[in-house]
């Protein structure tokens, strides 16, 4: 667990009464500054349940006091553009009357806690931000961090995490597409539980938590309300287990997908019937955070009585119904004159669905706990008015330029280099330097074929598939592409267009520069897309880091904030929509900066996408982009402006119906790309290295760099794909060509593709030592 | 050929079988599990799902709707029922089907194409089509198929093994079996032929698009009156 | 009057029980000398019924039509 | 020696329980009146320990280390 303030009510408590003598303000967690400020807010002294109110509403995690001023400098507009952040969820217009929205969300500190639960509500979570909007979910991503597979605590969490996602997401019913899985040092006790939700919606269906009008009915429908989590995400939870009576603890929230479904189903089929004029779900913060929004987005008031909140456990107070973070749990303002039908949408769904209370017109927000006025505060003070934080005035990069080797990570390993990011800066790319050993030498040179086995089977790049066979990839019957691919890609039912999906993060480059981590990311989610044949049109992010209040946290945040801006700003995409969680750490060093980028792209014809295929015997294999690499974790400047044009040029072509396939160089450089292509349908590849000066051997094979793409033409496409690449000013060298059964890559290796498959398809289980015993039995 | 597509609390197969309908040119509506009246239809289906979360086990709470005493009288007077995956469960738990589906050997949810061989073709759902190997997807947590050794005897003995799950070489080994079934059992029928269930699923292809068409194998012949719209599909 | 009945679920000794299997295998990698693990469930139920004969008889029928499947499990009653 | 062990897992009284709230339902619409249910796990295993205290150690270690999930469940051990 980190030793972060901000912890999930899973492992940590709330006071189990608000004691009037006690410093309520710190209690639940807000500074004294804070404090002072809810006092001229409202001119007056608040009462407990007041104060936690505040204390969670307040939190780091549901008011982005730290972010907050960074995220507004992200570029969030433009053409496609349906609903931009501050909702729910984002959305892009797909045209033709349909939107598409979608969002990514963590899930780390209850995963940390109860991985499996964590993992599974994670999921439950980002699906009620999806149908909040009236959208149908179609597809769930999930990128996850975890640290080295050979610790047993790692593997347990994978199989729980996994098992989580897979019990959840399974049950609802919703295909789970894609994702990205890391094994890295600093996730070993803080492992990192990203969900991404996509769904479609007719654009006149389209609901927002910001149309609510007074008179209209409020209900709460889902589950009963329970000590679960009891303001878990909010700093309320910096008190310690154990000091007070177990009954009253918050327990960990257990996920129900069964209601989660119904709650979709009934969802739907109320904005189907217009019945209702505003949905809101219930995350962190509960009931106050869902009534508190809704009102202040609306320019409303709203009057709830806790006493009608169906409860699970006896005994609650009003604090504990107002902070509850029950799963599966939405708000309903009904049209006014529709409520029997809203009602009658509960019942058939067999959903538990109460009238607790009124939309209101004067801007207060007031609970009632049966004929007593337990809080009245202004929902925007609450929802808005929460202090920002300048993070500028104290971030400071842990190193200085004359002397980045101050930089080296709490893990060891390379010196930080700095100088990427400048060079993006700069609009200029530098070449990669020389990585150390980035040449093979004799003895060496005769292991290449042995290092690509070890690389390809590694649990950095070894197929993720014993993972995500555990998903159901298919239900919904639009899943075109699943996991394995690029991207996935997803059609939409009785139309010719359909969407691609990726989902990406570079931790191991962030760890020495977040800014170009960040950009990478954006650039790799979107090659993703481009790989597919689609064109990207926005992304989401969610961004994983530390301690924002130490100098090094901040610049990290800084410079991941300006790293996706800039990446945005060079590609032509808004982000929609996105998620911040701080904090992280493992043994109190703070983990890597994770931004972990959600991108979707647009396909013309959906039938028309770029395949998952090796290519046929004869087809030429090229390499277009940039050559540049280094090892795993060494930073190589991005030339976003090259990026762009290599994303465009993939584009063009495939538009031309010039490409058989692409793969786009990630993990394991070169080498790794061509050994994921020919084991796509077990075809060999005939190839030799493109020769650049400077660039070692064992960098032109493993090195990792961005903006590359290997790319399989027919041999009668070359010219034409020559002069699109000339147009475009891409740089494309030609590699070998398709055929036989080996994998060549003269004059340094040559492997039996079936060998390849061993490695690829057993590399992950073995790292995870999947043999032995595993809490496998739930 | 009017199907209806019975939905539970907690199926959600029941619009991949509408959209499968549609591609193929099949009259459907799908029915709320409590108003089931099959009377009106041609044939039934039972689709996949998690009905009321597979909580306890998957499929015994759907069989206290009154749609499975619906179903047995349909299944009585010989309509047509398809049960698949989460609806294999449930008309099992119900005793139209012989055996149980319990947890998948590796205890893991799986989802995946696997290789088929028809066994019986006394089933408007397979006629025509014994020894054929027919692709189609998985994706369930509770798909093996067991029973007590005298009813395993009795169903292999009376021909009532419908579909078995098979290797690439079209063999009935433990690698073709992806949830530990006994007998590589992968769906079974009744002894009059009209119920079959199976874990697969075969809504999820009737398009080439979606990676493979043998889904036409099984439900193609609902569209026996509706034929040409057959041809439209590739 | 108020009850409470605890309903144990166990898979019939000729049937598969892969999840058995599973935490066999588990229990082994721990080191165990295992001979075989069997894995039921324990269902409580807090019910009321007119009187006791009547509360064991409905405690009968919960497992026969609902907790336990006959054709795989056994159940059996214990009323507290 | 061969003992028998039953290790009975719980989920703890403070914990949800959805698999219970999904039985009672399905029990209430069987005509009886529930308050309320909670499930759990029972697994039987057949092992061998060198005495009577190691086996009960070890059926503790095998609740401990890999049938119950501490944080959510609690167990208890009976020995046959
Ligand atoms: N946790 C996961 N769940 C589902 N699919 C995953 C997961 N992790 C990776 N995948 C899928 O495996 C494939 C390879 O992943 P990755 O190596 O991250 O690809 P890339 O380098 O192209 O981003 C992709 O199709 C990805 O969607
Ligand atoms: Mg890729």
């Amino acid at each position: 667990m980190s030793a972060s303030p901000i912890v999930s009510g899973n492992a940590t408590a709330q006071p189990s009464h608000l004691d009037a003598t006690a410093d309520i303000p710190r209690e639940v967690g807000l500074t004294d500054a804070e404090a002072t400020r809810v006092r001229s807010l409202l001119a007056r002294e608040p009462n407990p349940l007041e104060w936690a109110m505040f204390g969670a509403m307040w939190s780091e995690h549901c008011a982005y006091k730290h972010s907050k001023r960074l995220l507004r400098t992200l570029p969030t507009t433009g053409a496609r553009v349906a609903v931009g952040p501050g909702e729910n969820a984002g959305a892009v217009d797909l045209g033709d009357g349909l939107l598409c929205v979608f969002k990514a969300e963590s899930h780390n500190h209850p995963s940390a806690v109860e991985p499996f639960q964590g993992a599974a509500t994670g999921v439950g979570g980002i699906l009620r931000d999806i149908f909040a909007m009236g959208a149908r979910p179609v597809a769930v991503l999930n990128a996850l961090f975890f640290g080295p597979p050979d610790l047993p605590r790692t593997r347990r969490l994978v199989s729980s995490v996994v098992g989580g996602i897979s019990f959840y997401g399974n049950c609802v019913g919703i295909p789970d597409v894609g994702g990205h899985v890391s094994f890295e040092p600093c996730y070993a006790d803080n492992p990192l539980v990203n969900a991404m939700c996509v769904g479609i919606v007719k654009k006149e269906d389209l609901r927002s938590a910001a149309s609510a009008r007074p008179g209209s009915a409020v209900y709460l429908v889902g589950s009963d309300t329970g000590r679960d989590g009891i303001a878990g995400a909010s700093l309320l939870a910096s008190f310690e287990l154990g000091a007070q009576d177990d009954t009253k603890r918050p327990s960990v929230q257990v996920g129900n997908p069964f209601v989660e479904k119904l709650l979709l189903e009934a969802t739907l089929e109320l904005v189907e019937q217009d019945a209702v004029e505003a949905v809101q779900d219930l995350g962190a913060a509960g009931l106050t955070c869902a009534s508190s929004e809704v009102a202040a987005k609306s320019g409303t008031g709203m009057r709830i009585d806790v006493e009608l909140v169906p409860r699970r456990a006896s005994g609650m107070a009003p604090f504990e119904v107002m902070l509850s973070e029950s799963q599966e749990r939405m708000l309903v303002i009904a049209r006014p004159g529709r409520e029997r039908d809203v009602e009658r949408v509960f019942e058939h769904w067999g959903l538990h669905g109460v009238r607790i209370g009124e939309v209101t017109s004067e801007p207060v927000l007031e609970i009632r706990d049966g004929e007593t006025v337990v809080a009245s505060l202004p929902p925007a003070a609450l929802a808005e008015d929460a202090p920002e934080y300048d993070i500028s005035k104290w971030a400071r990069a842990p190193f200085d330029e004359a002397d980045a080797g101050a930089s080296r990570s709490a893990w060891g390993g390379a010196p930080a280099a700095s100088f990427a990011s400048r060079a993006v800066q700069a609009g200029e790319a530098r070449g990669a330097e020389r990585s150390p050993g980035g040449d093979l030498q004799g003895g060496e040179l005769q292991k290449a074929g042995l290092l690509l086995l070890e690389t390809l089977g590694s649990a950095r790049v070894a197929s993720r598939r014993v993972l995500y066979r555990t998903y159901d990839q298919m239900v919904g019957t639009d899943t075109v592409v699943g996991p394995g691919g690029d991207a996935a890609v997803m059609r939409l039912k009785g139309r010719p267009d359909g969407i691609a999906i990726a989902i990406d993060a570079q931790p191991a480059i962030a760890r020495h520069d977040p800014f170009l981590g960040a950009a990478c990311a954006v650039a790799e989610a979107t090659r993703n897309l481009v790989c597919m044949g689609a064109e990207p049109l926005a992304i989401t992010d969610c961004l994983n880091l530390g301690n924002p209040e130490k100098p090094e946290g901040a610049w990290q945040l800084e410079r991941t904030v300006a790293g996706i801006s800039a990446a945005c700003d060079a590609l032509g995409l808004p982000v929609v929509s996105g998620n911040v969680s701080l904090y992280n750490a493992t043994r109190g060093a703070d983990i890597w900066p994770t931004a972990t980028i959600g991108a979707v792209g647009k396909l013309a014809d959906v039938a028309h996408h770029i395949r998952v295929t090796t290519g046929r015997a004869g087809d030429l294999v090229l390499l277009a982009g940039s050559a540049l690499a280094r090892d795993h974790g060494a930073p190589v400047a991005i030339d976003l402006a090259l990026e762009a044009r290599l994303q465009k040029l993939v584009l063009a072509a495939h538009g031309a119906s010039l490409v058989r396939a692409a793969h786009d160089r990630a993990e394991g450089g070169l080498a790794i790309a061509l050994a994921e292509l020919a084991l796509r349908d077990g075809i060999g590849i005939r190839a030799t290295l493109p020769s650049l000066r400077g660039v070692g051997r064992r960098d032109a094979l493993f090195g990792e760099g961005p903006s590359g793409i290997v790319l399989v033409v027919a041999p009668e496409h070359e010219a034409a794909l020559r002069a699109l690449a000339a147009t475009n000013d891409v740089p494309l060298w030609t590699l070998g060509a398709v055929g036989g059964d080996l994998l060549e890559i003269a004059p340094l290796l040559a492997l039996p593709v079936e060998a390849l498959r061993r490695a690829y398809d057993g590399g992950l289980p073995e790292a995870l030592g999947r043999a032995s015993g595993s809490r496998a039995e739930r | 050929m009017r199907v209806a597509i019975l939905r539970y609390p907690g199926t959600w197969s029941e619009r991949d079988f509408a959209h499968a309908f549609s591609v193929l040119g099949v009259e459907h509506e799908i029915v709320w599990h409590e108003d089931a009246d099959l009377r009106r239809f041609d044939a039934a289906v039972v689709p996949g799902g998690f009905t009321y979360g597979d909580y306890l086990r998957a499929g015994a709470i759907a069989k206290l709707s009154p749609a499975t005493a619906e179903l047995r009288r349909a299944a009585d007077e010989g309509m047509p029922i398809l049960a698949s995956c989460n609806g294999f469960q449930i008309v099992c738990e119900a005793g139209l089907l012989p055996g149980a589906l319990v947890r998948n050997t590796g205890l893991e949810f799986r989802c995946d194409w696997v290789t088929m061989r028809v066994e019986s073709d006394a089933t408007p759902f397979t006629a025509g089509a014994l020894g054929e190997l027919l692709r189609m997807p998985i994706a369930h947590g509770e798909g093996c198929w067991v029973a007590d050794p005298r009813t395993l005897a009795r169903v292999e003995d009376e021909g009532l093994v419908a579909l078995r799950y098979v290797d690439a070489r079209g063999s009935a080994t433990p690698e073709g079996n992806p949830n530990g079934s006994l007998g590589n059992i992968a769906g079974v029928r009744n002894p009059q032929g009209n119920v079959v269930g199976l874990m697969p699923h075969p809504e999820r292809c009737v398009e080439p698009l979606l990676g493979g068409s043998d889904g036409i194998r099984m439900l193609g012949w609902l569209a026996a009156s509706a034929r040409p719209a057959l041809s439209t599909i590739s | 009057m108020n009850f409470t009945a605890t309903i144990h679920v166990r898979p019939k000794d000729e049937v598969r029980d892969p999840q058995g299997e599973a935490v066999a295998g588990a229990l082994r990698s721990l080191g165990l000398d295992i001979a075989d693990v069997r894995t039921g469930k324990e269902i409580v139920v807090r019910f009321s019924a007119v009187d006791r004969a009547s509360a064991a008889r409905e405690a009968e029928r919960m497992g026969d039509q609902l907790l336990a499947n006959p054709v795989i499990e056994d159940f059996s009653v214990e009323l507290g």
